[in-house]
């Protein structure tokens, strides 16, 4: 049997899965243009915490604007030069601060190092794969990414200021130089870094959907396959059908600024004289954008869905709940996504017509959400949690979700929209459901994987530290937004001094900021107890968390390029069956055949649960000797 | 459900170990590429779509593309024709690559190759001829000579005895109209044209490696399916192109 | 391998070619003229029909996905979908910005305001 | 046994650091405050004191203060601030062209031009072309005349929660700043503390901690703390939202919003509740075991059908209200008043349609071009107005916008430069402002100004249009005073406004209210 996944892969002559362990490697080829996953994997993780703590720290400058608008700081000057004349952040850099951190937290922390890293990282070694279909693609990939992280940055540096149209950049702001300092060379970068990034999360993305179809080990069905792999399925879907519109109106908008074209300009006049492109239209962007927009919030969200079931799953050491509605709400959500982008537009002069076609499939999207919601409290429910630094995390996505996603409920209305639209409201909406709830799903990830990564567990106690920390902090910092947007006050202001209105929010201006401090600070708990346990961590057992998945089985030895010595282990079970009645421990790996275990835990299935719970109550105290005899009880790690 | 635990594998395709679309992972990831690239231009369509519903007046394509190397004008849509009949015929000639790599004859794969290689170069020749006898006709990425508003300023100029042409030029340079057919136009088949020099520069590889025997030794010939399928797409694409700013 | 013939081949050049040739019969045949005008829509739907036609055979035979797995034709077939509702509703927007246009144009937009006040060209 | 082991006096560090840094700040802040003298006031601007200050100011908090402050600004404003400029720059002229079309200028080669252009390039000035030289010196009149202010702290007038004065602001970071240095220096001695209780335990191989429980009665401690504070929250905040609505569709609009708050607060509550609950509850403890529970089919079916049709309710209202709202007949639209905003960077023109209750048409190629139509006197076309369209002839310029209790407006919406957004919170009403695509927004509004002022028991409460999509550096900035009068008033108003638009041309047009001019306009 084993021989159909080998002779399976010399089918594809030409990358190196089979010569593991033999050739030779030299620092570069080990390290930086590493051809395996896992190392990729680190690459991608390791560059993503670098952009969040980039973008978190210019969320904390612009905060600090924002909590105390009259202040001055000296160090402001000392950072940024021209742009803290005076120890005060100035408006321009103010938007620039703003528009960078949307584009490196949405594309750079959420979409290539959320799903970049764990794609990477879990759909080979959970497939039971060697590595990806093409680990060549899968360099460039990374390296792509890597370039486009630098060119963003560099637009930061450049004179006239980096790109400040929002992290949405609609032109005409966009498109024209003389609009504001940021629309510059800046701009350009911002525009060349996306299109780079674009071609990278497509390779990206085309290898993950290869491999899950091609290279699964054999028993390895699609509904064996855990909801991470299902959730980087969809995601990598999504990003293949909707980046590359992006990518056009990151084309046509390229055209319009160096070669004077009209495709998103009409009739304006700026500058002192009427200008000669004319005859496009603005709004031709933002449908173009929003259609990769949209998906492109489930692109970020669906992973941390994703890593968050297994989690939950394994923590609470119950079979996720509702295993096949957990997957048809993924592909629910992955279709519907592709045809409510409109819900962004209500209020930008779209055909009010449209309006309504775009709230009624909006809300639709509702149900499925709904749907993984109720089934992960039922999976918590009579559960028995182990409270590991990750469940933590994954139960604070559940929260956050849930906080996030009934906000969503309100902006898909039309008729809310008209005085939600572009106000904090929004921004306290979209940081919780796919801000902090995807950057939580991806700490759950961390925490969880690390083992996996690098052979070592990280620290529980900072990790619960960092959790309360900032989970309250999320709290604090977005959900008073919420008054604040319901007040009417737009997002994207420099401050809040010049209306009156406005007034009685300063103070929670103040305290929104603190916490977002707070939050920060937070985080370099993280990055202390991330990098201290690389190399000084508690070495991890075989299977630290006791869970089912194949990237257990492997051995713990990361440097090791094809993942199984030997043969790759086959697949006789779904991944959820904790707490089986009648197995001698509450896990019985996939790679478990039934053959194995003992009689009463065979072949369990829904009508006999309750029966067989009821069996197992007798029979608590039993332990049986026909232990399966796979890999696992070999291993013998501590219980308790 | 799936706490059922059976054998490991009943030989059905999606079971695993197994390649459940029958095609391996690089065809595959042509075939999703692809249809990423089909969305690409689909994006670039639309806004051509979208810009074209909304203008109040269109050039006539008739008018714009009638000219062919050897006739100056009156011979609408003729030369696209040509075009269009050039790259057809190169995806048929692909295809019959592929298919003599099915039966793994090296010489007839690198025969065909060779003439898709031409036609490809070809149909760039054809598009350069276009392109250049529109620039001199004053067409650019930012000047419409056939925009319907320079027509009364290309009378006045004519009348004040300037020739056709030289009304053309001054009328495009020195009033400001509605660009956006020229844009889109030299936009649009820019891209697809830059995706015929890849496929064509794709090509020559492939058929130097087939000449080496490069698929010989690997006794398969599915670099030239994979290949042909980019190939195919182009194809498809000016199929698209062709309709919606030559004929529509 | 199923599809691939040369005979078979060259029937879809031929099928591709008459389409085409169909195509310019409409669009240039003088006694149609009448009918191009007066039926602008359908005539356009006619040219979009016929390419759609096209782009099955290529797709179908060239391709060879006709002659791949169901789950290969699906997988390919069905995201094309949201393409035809993105059209739908990009189209409409065009139609309704042509609307706000043309109620929009100014009476002087004619040649002689355009004359006096000609900004500076790139 | 070490009692401070490195790791933890290393993360106290940290955050001791972090806190150390923001406190700083905080100090440098307040001494930064402090030394702002309260400089001499008044001196400049002898020479300016011919002109009227007063309509100045009216001209500048309109088309200046967007950008421009008066005093001590660095940083703030987009541009420079501005007492003091006369001297600064060569002579009067150079204003004048300058303020129309500074980018003219700079082309010409002026050297003051391009310095103050170095010093602030990329960003540009708004061309301000239907400026006459008369009001640029009643501009230049007012910065040059208007004393500083006192510094806050003196005149402690600063807004009704927000607070308070230099002294207390820099007390209120303070004590923020300190808040938080507290906090996290309770965690870092709870921390090491906890490191050396824990090593002391473990050396004799007992565990201190069951972190299931802890976590687990954590996660009970978060809801319950959690949902006091969200009370607490309401209890603080409401009172700060916006009043009534004050539109005909605004009631139905915030009709909408209770109703789905009321229902997504009560689904908030309930899973949170339950999923706190559940994961205090079911947290590990000895002898305890997991449900082995994988699906249940009648469950799922309910809890999705239920938020369908839930969903369904919500959708076909919001359907319901969005329709009313938004489309609106020709008729309504013609009987309507019909207001035009027109947005540039950054600020706003108001234009009302005059008798006719048509808005002109406008061609952005004629804006800031000299305009000249027989019978008139020349103008600057600063709105772009088609001077052949007669129905433009009797369109009102208006600084702020007014409008009648109980009718109708048409709010018809342009942008000159980029996209703005036309956003009257208040009114409930918003339609971004896109170049070259006008949009519109029909509303009736329905509380005026003064009743409004009663209601909300603030005497200088102003409903306000500001600019809600980013639009450049002064986007913050970018606002126009509303103001809803009783129609009576309203038509006063009017009235006198007939002279503000076409401003040269209208003073003619008055005094020859029976010539040609007047025919011109039937």
């Amino acid at each position: 049997m084993a021989h159909a996944a080998t002779a399976h892969h010399d089918h594809h002559a030409g990358h190196g899965h089979d010569d593991h362990g033999h050739h030779h490697e030299t620092f570069l080829s080990k390290y930086v243009f590493s051809m395996d996953h896992k190392m990729i994997a680190k690459q991608f993780l390791i560059t993503g915490i670098l952009m969040a703590f980039i973008g978190m720290l210019m969320s904390v400058i612009f905060r600090i604007q924002l909590g105390w608008p009259e202040g001055t700081y000296p160090w402001m000057e000392t950072l940024l030069g021209k742009w803290g004349k005076g120890g005060k952040l100035s408006p321009e850099f103010y938007m620039g601060l703003v528009t960078i951190h949307g584009t490196i937290m949405v594309f750079f922390v959420l979409t290539a190092g959320l799903s970049g890293t764990f794609s990477n990282l879990l759909i080979p070694l959970q497939l039971g794969a060697r590595d990806m279909a093409s680990p060549f693609i899968n360099m460039l990939s990374y390296w792509l990414f890597f370039v486009s992280t630098v060119l963003m940055l560099g637009s930061v540096f450049v004179e006239t200021g980096p790109a400040s149209g929002g992290w949405t950049v609609y032109p005409p702001l966009s498109a024209l130089p003389q609009a504001m300092s940021g629309s510059g060379l800046g701009m350009t970068l911002w525009l060349l870094s996306m299109t780079i990034f674009i071609a990278s999360s497509l390779m990206g993305s085309l290898n993950y959907i290869a491999t899950i179809l091609n290279m699964r080990t054999v028993g390895m069905k699609m509904t064996r396959m855990p909801l991470t792999i299902w959730a980087f399925l969809c995601t990598a879907i999504l990003g293949v059908l909707s980046f590359p519109v992006l990518l056009s109106a990151a084309v046509l908008l390229t055209f319009d600024r160096l070669f004077h074209t009209s495709f998103y300009l009409n009739e304006i006049y700026i500058a002192g004289a009427p200008l000669a492109q004319t005859g496009g239209s603005a709004i031709l962007y933002q449908h173009l954008f929003w259609f990769l927009g949209h998906p492109e919030v489930y692109i970020i969200l669906m992973p941390a869905l994703g890593l968050t079931s297994e989690v939950i799953a394994t923590n609470a050491r119950k079979p996720i709940f509702g295993y096949r509605a957990m997957i048809g709400s993924l592909l629910g959500i992955s279709v519907l996504s592709f045809i409510v982008w409109g819900h962004h537009m209500f209020m930008t002069g779209m055909n009010p017509f449209l309006g309504n076609v775009f709230m009624i499939l909006t809300l639709v999207i509702a149900v499925p959400s709904a749907v993984k919601t109720f089934n992960y409290l039922a999976t918590l429910w009579k559960g028995s949690i182990h409270m590991t630094p990750a469940m933590l995390f994954a139960i604070g996505l559940v929260s956050m979700f849930i906080s996030g996603g009934l906000t969503g409920i309100w902006l898909g209305n039309a008729a809310l929209d008209i005085n939600l639209h572009d106000t904090y409201f929004v921004v306290a909406h979209f940081h919780l459901v796919m801000g902090a709830a995807s950057i939580f799903g991806m700490l759950a990830g961390v925490y969880h994987w690390f083992p996996r990564m690098f052979g070592r567990v990280m620290n529980a106690r900072l990790g619960y530290l960092h959790f309360w920390l900032t989970l309250a902090s999320a709290y604090m910092v977005f959900f008073p937004m919420h008054f604040i947007g319901m007040d009417g006050v737009p997002r994207r202001y420099y401050s809040f001094t010049e209306f009156e209105y406005m007034a009685p929010w300063l103070d929670l201006n103040k305290f929104i900021s603190i916490s977002a401090i707070l939050g920060s600070v937070a985080q370099f708990v993280f990055l202390y107890n991330f990098f201290n346990s690389i190399f000084r961590g508690e070495k991890s057992g075989q299977n630290p968390w006791k869970a089912n998945t194949l990237e257990w089985t492997a051995p713990m030895d990361v440097r090791l390029h094809g993942n199984w010595p030997g043969d790759i282990p086959h697949v006789y079970r779904w991944p959820y069956d904790y707490s089986v009645p009648g197995a001698v421990d509450d896990f019985i790996p996939q790679n478990v055949s039934d053959d194995e275990l003992p009689e009463a835990a065979r072949s369990v299935n829904r009508e006999q649960t309750l029966a067989a719970e009821a069996a197992n109550q007798e029979k608590k105290e039993e332990t049986s000797t026909l232990a399966f005899s796979s890999l696992f009880s070999k291993l013998g790690f501590r219980k308790g | 459900m799936s706490t059922h635990s059976v054998a490991a594998n009943e030989g059905k395709i999606w079971d695993g170990g197994n390649e459940p679309f029958g095609a391996s992972y690089g065809k595959l990831m042509m075939w999703f590429f692809l249809l990423s690239d089909a969305f690409t231009f689909t994006a670039l369509l639309l806004g051509y779509g979208a810009l074209r519903f909304s203008a109040l007046n269109w050039a006539d394509p008739d008018v714009v593309f009638q000219s062919a190397p050897g006739i100056e004008s009156g011979a609408p849509l003729v030369f696209v024709g040509i075009m269009t009949f050039i790259l057809i015929m190169s995806s048929v000639t692909m295809v019959l690559a592929v298919e003599a790599g099915h039966r793994n004859s090296k010489s007839e794969v690198v025969k065909w190759m060779i003439w898709t290689v031409i036609g490809g170069a070809m149909f760039l020749g054809c598009q350069a001829w276009e392109w250049t006898h529109l620039f001199s006709e004053g067409a650019s990425i930012t000047k419409n000579p056939f925009a319907p508003e320079l027509v009364p300023y290309i009378e006045k100029f004519v009348a004040q005895g300037m020739s056709h042409h030289e009304a053309t030029l001054k009328a495009v340079n020195e009033i400001p109209h509605n660009y956006e057919f020229t844009s889109l136009f030299f936009t649009i088949t820019g891209f697809h044209g830059f995706h015929v020099l890849s496929g064509v520069v794709i090509n020559i590889i492939i058929t130097i490696n087939a000449m080496a025997g490069t698929y010989q030794r690997r006794g398969h010939y599915e670099m030239i399916e994979k290949v042909g399928l980019y190939w195919h797409f182009v194809d498809l694409v000016w199929v698209f192109v062709f309709t919606f700013f030559y004929l529509v | 391998m199923a599809g691939f013939d040369t005979k078979q081949i060259w029937k879809v050049f031929f099928i591709l070619l008459a389409i085409t040739v169909l195509e310019f019969l409409i669009a240039l045949t003088p006694a149609l003229e009448g009918l191009r005008t007066d039926y602008k829509l359908a005539v356009n739907l006619t040219y979009v029909v016929l390419t759609l036609f096209k782009a099955f055979y290529i797709i179908a035979y060239f391709m060879h996905l006709k002659f791949e797995k169901i789950n290969l034709v699906y997988s390919i077939a069905l995201p094309p979908v949201f393409v035809i509702y993105c059209i739908v509703l990009v189209l409409y927007e065009g139609g309704y910005w042509n609307g706000i246009r043309k109620e929009n144009v100014t009476s002087n937009q004619k040649i002689e305001q355009v004359e006096n006040h000609a900004p500076e060209h790139h | 046994m070490k009692i401070f082991s490195t790791k933890s006096l290393r993360i106290f560090a940290v955050g001791f650091s972090a806190c150390m840094f923001f406190v700083a700040s905080a100090f440098g802040q307040a001494a930064d405050s402090t030394q702002k003298a309260s400089g001499n006031a008044a001196a400049a601007g002898g020479e300016y004191a011919k002109y009227d200050a007063k309509k100045g100011e009216s001209i500048f908090s309109i088309k200046c203060s967007s950008c421009h402050y008066l005093y001590d600004s660095e940083g703030k404003g987009t541009g420079p601030s501005l007492h003091g400029v006369t001297k600064r720059a060569p002579n009067q002229e150079w204003f004048y062209k300058w303020i129309k079309n500074s980018q003219a200028l700079i082309a010409t080669g002026d050297k003051y031009a391009n310095e103050v252009w170095n010093k602030y390039k990329p960003t540009q000035m708004t061309a301000f072309g239907e400026l006459s030289n008369d009001d640029i010196n009643n501009i230049l009149a007012y910065i040059e005349t208007t004393p500083e202010p006192a510094p806050k702290a003196a005149t402690a007038d600063a807004g009704a929660a927000g607070g308070s004065g230099v002294a207390e602001e820099v007390m209120g970071t303070s004590y923020y700043v300190l808040f938080g240095l507290v906090i996290v220096l309770i965690i870092a001695v709870i921390l090491a503390s906890l490191r050396v209780i824990s090593t002391l335990f473990r050396s004799k191989g007992e565990r201190l901690f069951n972190w299931n429980n802890i976590n687990g009665i954590l996660f009970l401690v978060f809801l319950i703390v959690g949902f006091f504070w969200i009370y607490v929250q309401f209890a603080n905040y409401t009172r700060h939202l916006l009043p009534e609505a004050a539109s005909e569709h605004g009631v139905l609009v915030d009709r909408m919003l209770m109703i789905t708050f009321a229902l997504t607060f009560f689904v908030f509550v309930v899973t949170q509740a339950m999923l706190f609950y559940f994961s205090y509850k079911y947290r590990q403890q000895d002898g305890k075991k997991a449900l082995h529970y994988a699906d249940n089919h009648r469950l799922e079916f309910f809890w999705t059908l239920i938020p369908a049709i839930v969903l369904t309710a919500l959708v076909l209202y919001g359907a319901k209200v969005w329709t009313q709202v938004m489309f609106t007949d020709e008729d309504q639209e013609k009987k309507a008043l019909n207001v035009e905003v027109y947005a540039y960077q950054f600020g706003w023109n108001i234009r009302y349609a005059g008798e006719d209750n048509s808005l002109g048409k406008a061609n952005y190629m004629l804006i800031n071009k000299e305009f000249e139509v027989e019978g008139y006197e020349k103008g600057t076309n600063f709105m772009g107005l088609d001077t052949k369209d007669k129905s433009a002839m009797d369109d009102r310029m208006a600084d702020e916008m007014w409008l009648p209790k109980g009718r109708p407006v048409l709010m018809k919406i342009r942008a000159q430069d980029v996209i703005h957004s036309a956003y009257m919170p208040h009114f409930r009403v918003q339609m971004n402002a896109v170049p070259g695509m006008p949009t519109q927004f029909m509303f009736t509004p329905t509380i005026t100004t003064d009743e409004m002022r009663l209601k909300t028991g603030d005497p200088k409460f102003d409903y306000i249009l500001l600019c809600n999509k980013i639009c450049g550096a002064s986007h913050y900035n970018m606002k126009r005073r509303v103001k809803v009068v009783e129609p009576e008033e309203y038509d006063r108003w009017y009235k006198e406004k007939t002279k503000a638009y076409f401003t040269k041309i209208q003073n003619k047009v008055d005094s020859a209210a029976n010539s040609g001019m007047a025919q011109l306009l039937k």
